[in-house]
């Protein structure tokens, strides 16, 4: 860096005014497209004068002026110690600075759980559509109506139906959201950590139908004419339990927390100073 | 290194110093404080040009079939304000901030390159006063006034010779483009200076949030204006070269011109917010007594807002006709940019929660700010969900969405810096009293406004109307949005006397008024022109604790 | 004020280069600026009302090709002579670079007098000509610039201002040279190669 | 932090600030509502008592789109509740109080859990409301007419519109007419968009969302009504000085009145003798070049249609109302009721006028 420090002060780029000229330079210079060619051939003229002077400012060495420091008595004051104390919290090793909570299920354990409520899920709505309606494709086709116009104004003839492109979007829409869930009730179980398996199996899954209930027919017109609410609940309730189960199941591991994400993520090398892990 | 002699400048204070000095001085300082200090000023002062305008848009729009202003009038007020708002007030403001900041938070004594940044501010001034000048001589130097009247996205083919003859869309392009090469200037300038000048110890996860930001928001400048450039400079080869990119006559295509406007559009409106996030992410944790909520997350959502915002300017034109496949991709990307943002919103609450909020009026109008721009984004929400845009386009309800986002978002926060760093610049604090004053009635007014806005645009007012007819349920509403602008006018006055008032006789501020953590805070009010007499050293994201708090300091845990 | 501190030390402290940060940000938008010319190009390929046509008049300027592309060479060999200490080698290889650009800028001026006089196709003609002139002019403005800046060197260079301790600054330069090289290969590919 | 910095004093005097503040304010507004009285508004040309609000849907595309705006706006103003309420509680909950100073709050860096909570749980909206999204995408854009469709052509000009029926060979202006779409007679209406100059947006909200009409190219909608009545629309993207005086209105019949309209419009203008004068008059003036009129030489095509002019409500695209007074105004200047148009005013002289419009109210 160039500004040096000495004894008596600091030497910092010098003022100059070829930038103000060089920038009004080139307003003149576009501005005469709007008013007159002269106006253009002035702006250039200070452009390149103003242009020229820069150079000689910075080549080959830039100019510099020696700020002199102000008197010791008008400088910053050392910063000082405070008086206030700082609060702690009750949990925690450290002390009262932490990330909290401490102890959490590794993202890991939400796929897994995910992947298998999902099949619970499907499984369960599968059955219902065996048997309710002889068919497996019914509920994939229910599922898929929510994106595909074609199949939410269908009628059950259709529904029942093998369709190709229905069961991809099923599957893309039935994984992306069971992946989201079981996410979701890993960083969740843990707060909830006195009673998972009711927060999770039960009281979760029925706030979830309860909220899905009230904008279905817009969400998907065709599930909303044609749900069966106690099968829907069952589902949901058979994926809270599985996903539960299987995140519960899972060792909680201790967080990184309190090395940078950067450090985490491979992308500084500095190690951690002390007190870091 | 060379010392000029008789370099040694004058303190600014010097009652001797003749005006003539004093404007030597401004006009050719390379100090990134003064340039910083002209940024937000002459950015202020557009505001109350532009804001002026808006107020005679308001008049005119008050009433039913009303004639305070003609069409034409009324157009080129409509798109001088918007355009003097988002290029020479929101850009300009935010540039100010940056300059003044980002070297003092990072212990850096200039920005990377200092020259480079005068000319930027240069640029940027006269390319407004060329804008403005519009207004007084269009075609030709003689010719009467024509600002332009294409509004502030200039949607070709109206821009094209036939349909826009004379000069005032020409002003357009030039005052916007000449500007824009500042901007490029000006954001090269914080990258080089994020990346090249930290001081020793601040690795990337140990900068302020306001310097993070300023970072991304500096690439997207870099990546997201020269598009802009680009299509300007076509319009200018079809206005004066007789070339065809937007000409449909010859072949042309119109949606070409808003593809390449909103590339750069979009990004453009996060170019705004973003730096109004870094003031809300440095004024939140200092009045909460608490860290950062999130710190990691609040940086990777900053880096994917960045990178998102860059692949959904279509949805600005989903009226446009785009196929149903194009139209998803936009909708889709667009609600993506709401997690990126809830999550911002939500690490905010969570720094506010357990701590012990002061509410001084920098909080203040953070915390109004937190109100408004959930609103602001949800309505954001709405108009990405295609088929309802396609109600809401080109509506008043767009009006509001895009007013709370920029006034809710941008201006409140652009207060809230304002008050907490007018301190650190000036020496003095700003009243209090008249503080209060201005945040109550500014923003009653603003939302009677702006709140109001949202109704028109569903019972089907279009935008840009410079009139309406009687008894198509708006006239009540306009009427009230119109009253809405009285109290910010009210307002804003209150703040300009706030400001003239504290700096004549107001209370004098200490090094440190707010009990800050960042590096700023360690130097002098004003600070001297070299910021530091030694430049720091530091081992976390806040100095300031570490150095207060020696028992317990920060980076025992980072 | 200094935060005590171990660890870090200011001698240890390293970073970028703030001149090849600002040129790979100056290169940065470039790059979207050459982009919107380009996607511009290519949107409106084929789309031209009147003639002449790309296919009919357009040929690969490949003798200018071969020099610009050179350049990029001849200018890296001239840095690392610099670097070495040669400064005679440094001056012919620099000059030689110039030489290479002025031969391109030459091949353009021809293509482009041929196209208008000959071809008659002009920026006014049609879609191709606003197009084709507007980024292959864009680009031979940028190798113009370069090579101005490049001359600039040169007589800094006789005037025997630059030595070793210049060469990260010249180094700068010859980025900005690398990137109005690459920029030449996507315009040749989307002009010449794509019709 | 020490009590006796700056700041801390202030905010204790917070209180009584705050109310001085609300009452005025509460004066100001009483004050500002007495004030715009004072400005005065020209009388109206025309007075609608139509409220286009997009929530009175009465075609299936404007349909479709309400109830899934209504989901939006239902998970909107939930978001908003739960983040409102949180943050007042954290404001009332967690704001310093007097003797804080003396500490500071436990230093919580941040939560894995929590930050990871609520980037799911926004992420499951938001894939939930992007997949409503994209099935109404494909409900409602149609890019072919469907069968048994009424096509019209809209072409939208500076500052009025044109709708074209190739099926009738009709060509009118600013009223669209169109029949009711019933379950025993389907019938929608598509039109394809054009422009003749920039580009505009044809809106009308009870009825659809808006499309625009733009240059070079041809965009689509379709209506699909049971409802007879007349409904307001307008042009939605900016076109120039007159974008506010592009108004358009549709009529939907049910399916004898629009036979009876098609009908009228297809028939030989009735030429009466009467007005034989203004009738010279007209083919001898300009208007020709601009206007089309069946049964005379006109056959301009900058201007709207004048065939039949005088079964359109209004003239000017909405800006006044067509009876003879105000037809006579517009003939005379027609930047009277719209300033910035595109029709020059033609100098006549008061006679000729008079003669024009008697002539003109003949065309019905
Ligand atoms: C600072 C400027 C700014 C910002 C930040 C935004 C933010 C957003 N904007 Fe806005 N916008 C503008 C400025 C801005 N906008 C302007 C100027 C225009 C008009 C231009 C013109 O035509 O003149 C415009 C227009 C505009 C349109 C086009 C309307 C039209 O013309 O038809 C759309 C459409 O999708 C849109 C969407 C959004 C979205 C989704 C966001 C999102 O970023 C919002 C994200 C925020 C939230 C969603 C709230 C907080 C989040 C939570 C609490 C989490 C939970 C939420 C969910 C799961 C939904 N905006
Ligand atoms: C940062 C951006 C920003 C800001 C802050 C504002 C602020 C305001 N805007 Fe603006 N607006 C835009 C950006 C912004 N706007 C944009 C981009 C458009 C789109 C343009 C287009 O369509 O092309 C737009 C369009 C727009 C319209 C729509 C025009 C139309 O479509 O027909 C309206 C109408 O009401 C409006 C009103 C207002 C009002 C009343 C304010 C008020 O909040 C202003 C308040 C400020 C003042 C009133 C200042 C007054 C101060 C004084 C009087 C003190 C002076 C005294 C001394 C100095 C001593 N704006
Ligand atoms: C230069 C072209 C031009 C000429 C000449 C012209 N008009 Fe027009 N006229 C227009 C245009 C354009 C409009 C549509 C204006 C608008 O609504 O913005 C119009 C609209 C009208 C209308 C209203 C029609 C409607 O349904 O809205 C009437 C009536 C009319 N003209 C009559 C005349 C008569 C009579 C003359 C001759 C004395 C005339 N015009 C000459 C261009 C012209
Ligand atoms: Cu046509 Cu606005
Ligand atoms: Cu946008």
């Amino acid at each position: 860096m160039s500004n040096e420090e000495h004894e008596e002060g600091i030497e910092l780029p010098a003022p100059t005014l070829w930038p103000l000229l060089a920038a009004f330079g080139m307003t003149l210079g576009f501005a005469g497209l709007v008013t007159h060619p002269f106006v253009s051939v002035t702006g250039i003229v200070c452009f390149f004068v103003a242009g020229f002077g820069w150079w000689r400012e910075v080549l080959p060495h830039q100019h510099e002026e020696l700020v002199p420091l102000v008197p010791v008595e008008l400088r910053a004051k050392p910063v000082q110690p405070v008086t206030a104390s700082v609060e702690t919290l009750d949990l925690g090793e450290e002390g009262h600075r932490m990330r909290l909570p401490t102890h959490v299920f590794p993202l890991s354990a939400g796929i897994r759980g995910g992947i298998v409520g999902g099949i619970a899920m499907a499984i369960t709505a599968e059955i219902f559509g065996f048997f309710v309606f002889d068919s497996l494709w019914y509920p994939v086709n229910l599922l898929a109506a929510t994106a595909m116009p074609s199949l939410a104004s269908a009628d059950t003839s259709v529904l029942i139906r093998f369709d190709a492109a229905a069961l991809g979007l099923a599957i893309l829409i039935h994984a992306i959201l069971s992946l989201l869930m079981g996410l979701l009730y890993a960083v969740i179980l843990p707060i909830f950590a006195k009673s998972p398996a009711i927060f999770g199996g039960i009281i979760a899954p029925l706030l979830w139908t309860g909220l899905l209930s009230t904008g279905l027919g817009v969400i998907n017109p065709a599930l909303a004419d044609r749900i069966a609410w106690e099968w829907f609940a069952a589902s949901q309730i058979a994926f809270g339990l599985t996903a539960g189960f299987v995140i519960a199941r899972m060792e909680r591991i201790e967080t990184l927390q309190s090395a940078p994400l950067a450090v985490r993520a491979g992308l500084e090398m500095k190690t951690p100073s002390k007190g870091d892990q | 290194m060379t010392v000029i002699d008789g370099g040694l400048v004058q303190p600014a204070d010097s009652p001797k110093q003749s005006t003539w000095l004093w404007l030597h001085e401004w006009a050719t300082t390379v100090d990134h404080k003064k340039l910083g200090l002209m940024y937000i000023s002459s950015g202020l002062l557009f505001f109350v040009i532009a804001g002026l305008e808006a107020s005679m848009m308001r008049i005119q729009l008050a009433l039913p079939n009303n004639d305070f202003v003609g069409p034409e009038t009324f157009n080129r007020l409509m798109t001088v304000h918007g355009t003097t708002m988002v290029f020479f007030v929101g850009m300009p403001v935010f540039f100010g901030f940056g300059n003044y900041l980002v070297p003092l938070m990072i212990g850096a004594r200039d920005l990377a390159f200092p020259r480079l940044n005068a000319f930027g501010f240069w640029l940027f001034l006269f390319g407004g006063l060329l804008f403005y000048f519009s207004w007084l001589g269009g075609d030709g130097l003689y010719g009467m006034g024509t600002a332009p009247d294409v509004g502030w996205f200039a949607y070709s083919p109206l821009t094209a010779p036939a349909f826009a003859p004379g000069n005032s869309t020409d002003y357009w392009i030039l005052g916007i483009m000449i500007a824009g090469f500042g901007s490029t200037g000006t954001a090269l300038n914080f990258v080089a200076t994020i990346l090249c000048m930290r001081c020793p110890g601040m690795t990337f996860m140990k900068m302020p949030l306001f310097v993070w930001l300023m970072l991304v928001n500096g690439f997207l400048v870099l990546v997201a204006l020269t598009p802009l450039t680009a299509a300007q400079v076509m319009l200018l080869f079809d206005r004066f070269l007789g070339s065809h990119f937007f000409d449909t006559q010859a072949g042309g295509d119109a949606v070409l011109w808003q593809h390449f406007f909103w590339v750069f559009g979009h990004p453009e409106v996060y170019i705004l917010i973003i730096p109004a996030f870094a003031i809300a992410s440095e004024i939140t944790p200092v009045f909460s007594r608490k860290p950062i909520f999130g710190y990691e997350i609040m940086v990777a959502a900053t880096v994917g807002i960045g990178f998102i915002s860059l692949g959904v300017w279509a949805h600005h034109m989903f009226t446009v006709g785009l196929s149903s496949g194009v139209n998803t991709f936009f909708a889709a990307s667009t609600m993506a940019i709401a997690v990126p943002t809830g999550i911002k919103i939500f690490n905010w609450l969570g720094t506010m929660w357990g701590g012990r909020i002061r509410f001084e009026m920098p909080m203040l109008w953070v915390t109004a700010f937190l109100f408004e721009f959930v609103i602001a984004g949800l309505t954001g929400v709405m108009l990405a969900v295609v088929p309802f845009d396609w109600q809401l386009s080109d509506s008043y309800f767009v009006v509001a969405h895009f007013h709370f986002v920029l006034i809710g978002g941008l201006l409140y926060n652009i207060f809230a810096g304002i008050y907490y760093w007018f301190p650190k610049a000036t020496g003095k604090m700003l009243s209090k009293k008249w503080g209060h004053w201005h945040f109550w009635v500014f923003v009653f007014g603003f939302n009677l406004t702006f709140g109001t806005m949202h109704f028109q645009g569903l019972l089907g007012m279009p935008r840009r109307i410079y009139t309406f007819d009687p008894g198509r349920g708006w006239d009540m509403l306009n009427l009230i949005t119109s009253i809405g602008v009285i109290f910010q006018v009210l307002g804003v006055l209150f703040f300009v006397w706030n400001v003239v008032s504290s700096l004549a006789w107001g209370e004098d501020a200490d090094d440190d008024p707010w009990d800050g953590w960042t590096l700023e805070w360690s130097t002098t009010s004003p600070p001297p022109a070299y910021n530091f007499e030694t430049i720091p050293t530091v081992r976390s994201r806040r100095p300031l604790w570490d150095l207060k708090h020696p028992e317990d300091p920060d980076w025992h845990h980072e | 004020m200094s935060t005590a501190n171990e660890t870090i030390t200011a001698d240890e402290w390293t970073l970028p280069s703030r001149g090849h940060v600002g040129m790979l940000c100056l290169i940065l938008t470039e790059c979207a600026f050459f982009a919107i010319f380009i996607v511009a190009h290519l949107f409106y390929l084929g789309k031209s009302l009147v003639g002449p046509y790309a296919a009919d008049v357009l040929e690969l300027p490949v003798v200018g090709t071969i020099f610009l592309l050179s350049s990029s060479i001849t200018i890296t060999l001239a840095i690392r002579a610099l670097r070495q200490g040669h400064q005679a080698a440094f001056n012919a290889l620099w000059l030689t670079t110039i030489i290479f650009g002025l031969i391109f800028l030459i091949g353009t001026g021809f293509e482009w007098y041929g196209l208008i006089y000959d071809q008659g196709l002009t920026i006014r003609t049609n879609l191709l000509g606003t197009t084709f002139y507007s980024l292959v002019g864009f680009h031979a403005a940028h190798v113009t610039i370069g090579l101005l800046m490049l001359t600039g060197v040169l007589i800094f260079s006789f005037a025997g201002l630059i030595h070793v301790g210049e060469a990260e600054r010249v180094d700068v330069l010859s980025w900005y040279w690398h990137f109005v090289d690459a920029v030449w290969v996507v315009v040749l590919t989307v002009i010449y190669l794509i019709v | 932090m020490t009590s006796d910095t700056p700041g801390m004093r202030r905010f204790r005097c917070r209180h009584r600030v705050g109310r001085g503040v609300v009452s005025t304010v509460l004066a100001l507004v009483a004050l500002s509502l007495a004030l715009p009285t004072v400005v005065g508004g020209e009388e109206s040309p025309i007075e609608f008592d139509q409220i286009s609000n997009m929530f009175e849907p009465v075609s299936v595309p404007a349909q479709r789109i309400r109830e899934l705006a209504e989901l939006v706006i239902a998970i909107c103003a939930g978001i908003f509740l739960v983040v409102g309420v949180l943050l007042t509680y954290v404001i009332i909950r967690f704001r310093a109080r007097p003797g804080d100073e003396k500490r500071e709050p436990p230093q919580v860096y941040g939560s894995n859990n929590l930050e990871a909570a609520w980037t799911i749980i926004p992420v499951i909206i938001v894939v939930v409301l992007f997949l409503a999204t994209a099935r109404t995408i494909n409900e409602v854009e149609l890019k072919e007419p469907m069968e048994g469709a009424l096509e019209v052509t809209v072409v939208g000009h500076r500052w009025w519109w044109e709708f074209e029926y190739p099926e009738y060979g009709i060509i009118t202006a600013n009223e669209l007419h169109i029949p009711v779409s019933t379950p025993e007679r389907p019938w929608p209406t598509f039109l394809w968009l054009e422009s003749q100059d920039v580009v505009h947006s044809f809106w009308v909200p009870r009825l659809a969302g808006k499309t625009d009409v733009v240059p070079n190219r041809r965009n689509t909608l379709w209506i699909d009504t049971a409802e007879p009545g007349m409904y307001l629309g307008q042009c939605a993207e900016y076109c120039g000085t007159q974008h506010a005086h592009m108004l358009l209105r549709v009529y939907v019949h049910s399916e004898e009145d629009f036979d009876a309209w098609v009908k009228a419009q297809q028939a030989p203008e009735v030429v009466d003798a009467s007005v034989a004068d203004g009738r010279n008059l007209f083919q001898r003036t300009a208007c020709i070049n601009c206007h089309t009129l069946d049964g005379t030489v006109a056959d301009g095509t900058y201007g709207p249609s004048l065939s039949h002019l005088m079964s359109r409500k209004t003239i000017g695209a909405g800006a006044a109302f067509n009876n003879a007074e105000n037809l006579r105004k517009w003939v005379q200047d027609p930047a009277l009721f719209k300033p910035g148009v595109r029709m020059p005013d033609m100098k006549l002289t008061s006679e000729e006028v008079d003669q024009l419009v008697a002539y003109l109210v003949t065309l019905k």
